[in-house]
């Protein structure tokens, strides 16, 4: 898994790659975290390059979810691929984390 | 634990139940599927069963004291695929697991607990059952979908 | 490969011969080792041969396509710790390793190279056989010095 | 395994701390190779917390020399314990190494 952080205005994009799971996630979670420690908040999750997620992963972002909030800010998720998709969905992710088609509609629905 | 299959020498990982050997369990899988020539919604739902359910085991099969072993066997018959989990810890048997509330608003959403509902929703069928000697044994059945 | 001894269930690692299954094999030989009771030498010298000897089955035994599987035991008798290493690969008979050369100057010297000459320096004997059906199996025997 | 880097004068003290194995022999060169491209060939390894080397460590560190020495620099280590020492010594490492008692008078050895 890799991990790089750009940012866009006030929005920290954070684009994965690869497969978040229980040998990865805890490195996932500290970059995200580490944004937030850094005053950045509103955080982008670019998913299109992510093809797997076990529960690990959901709990990387579910913490990284409530620590934005809880500043503040929010992480929201963009062009995430169908197998990812279908493990937010089944743990119930999708009611309480936003899913853009595309990091720009993610980025712009921050109103920047 | 039975023996494993005279003609699959290499269908089956035993190693301790330590987080240093989910890298090793996780690979093997990954090789056993890409051998076994399954398309890639079958790839990703075993691989998740598979990781929940070793992770699982790593963290709660052997809660006093030195980690006992997990042997994950994969087998690939003409319409399915059989894993299978043994460990030698205390009794676990997963009916028991509740499926976790997944409409909490975000404040009150827990962080966890969706192992085992994953494990459900990926495969078609899990079955437990105790070893004779202690232990666990789990069996993740994923039916594959005739070539079209 | 023979059957684990029904006594010591969680005595053996079988994993694929992969660079990601070097983690769970070492932590399986630490593991085995403390539950030994092995003093700080015998330790290092046991962790250090079965790290050369997994480290070269997972580069070298299965030249040709997928990795199969490395099978590692670990027994502790008396006066000795053995431990069995296995593949199904190709043909390998240590004795055929040359020693290294230790006395070239820095330019010269080759990067890599050490691992088997480390290996007969650690245990007191290493013992080779091919395995019926194709395959090596390495025994070290590291003696252990009686309790003062 | 950590490293940890300290720059003495002209020299820099990689400390490292824990196993130097197959697991980790990457991470202590890509380290140590980091500082010779930084232009700091002179390396002095304070090896007081490392309790094990395979043939592993042997790359990184005959890798790390060769590069420092094309530079005109020298890689020299510190504190090193009896049985890294011995791994050191049958591999005949000792020969073409410098090996200091600790990590003042290695640095000193420098000429600093
Ligand atoms: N192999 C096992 N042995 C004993 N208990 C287990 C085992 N697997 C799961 N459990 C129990 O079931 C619970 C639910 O597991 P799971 O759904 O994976 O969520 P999580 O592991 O995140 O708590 C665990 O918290 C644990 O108490
Ligand atoms: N299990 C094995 N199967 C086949 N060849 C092997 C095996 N182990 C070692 N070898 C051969 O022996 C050589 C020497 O091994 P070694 O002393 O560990 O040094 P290195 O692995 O650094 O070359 C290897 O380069 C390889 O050609």
């Amino acid at each position: 898994m890799e991990v790089n952080v750009e940012q866009r205005g006030g929005t920290s994009v954070v684009r994965i790659a690869g497969s978040v799971d229980g040998l990865t996630s805890d490195a996932l979670q500290a970059a995200l975290h580490q944004q937030i420690e850094a005053g950045a908040t509103r955080l982008v999750g670019d998913l299109s390059a992510v093809d797997y997620t076990s529960s690990a992963g959901l709990r990387a972002l579910l913490g990284t979810l409530k620590l934005a909030r809880q500043r503040g800010g929010d992480l929201r998720l963009a062009a995430v691929q169908p197998g990812v998709l279908r493990v937010l969905e089944l743990s119930g992710f999708t009611s309480i984390l936003k899913v853009f088609p595309d990091v720009d509609t993610a980025v712009e629905s921050f109103g920047a | 634990m039975t023996d494993r299959p005279a003609d699959a020498p290499d269908a089956e990982i035993v190693c301790p139940a330590r987080p240093e050997s989910l890298a090793a369990l996780l690979a093997f899988v990954a090789e056993a599927s890409a051998r076994a020539g399954l398309d890639r919604d079958s790839t990703f739902a075993v691989r998740l069963a598979a990781e929940e359910v070793c992770t699982n085991v790593i963290a709660h099969a052997y809660p006093n004291g030195a980690a006992g072993p997990v042997r994950l066997r994969f087998r690939r018959d003409p319409a399915a695929v059989l894993v299978t989990v043994e460990d030698l810890g205390i009794p676990f048997d997963p009916a028991q697991v509740a499926r976790p509330a997944a409409d909490a608003a975000w404040e009150a959403r827990p962080i966890g607990g969706m192992g085992w509902h994953l494990v459900r929703e990926s495969v078609d069928e899990v079955r437990h059952e105790h070893l004779p000697g202690g232990g666990n044994r789990l069996t993740l059945v994923k039916r594959l979908s005739p070539d079209p």
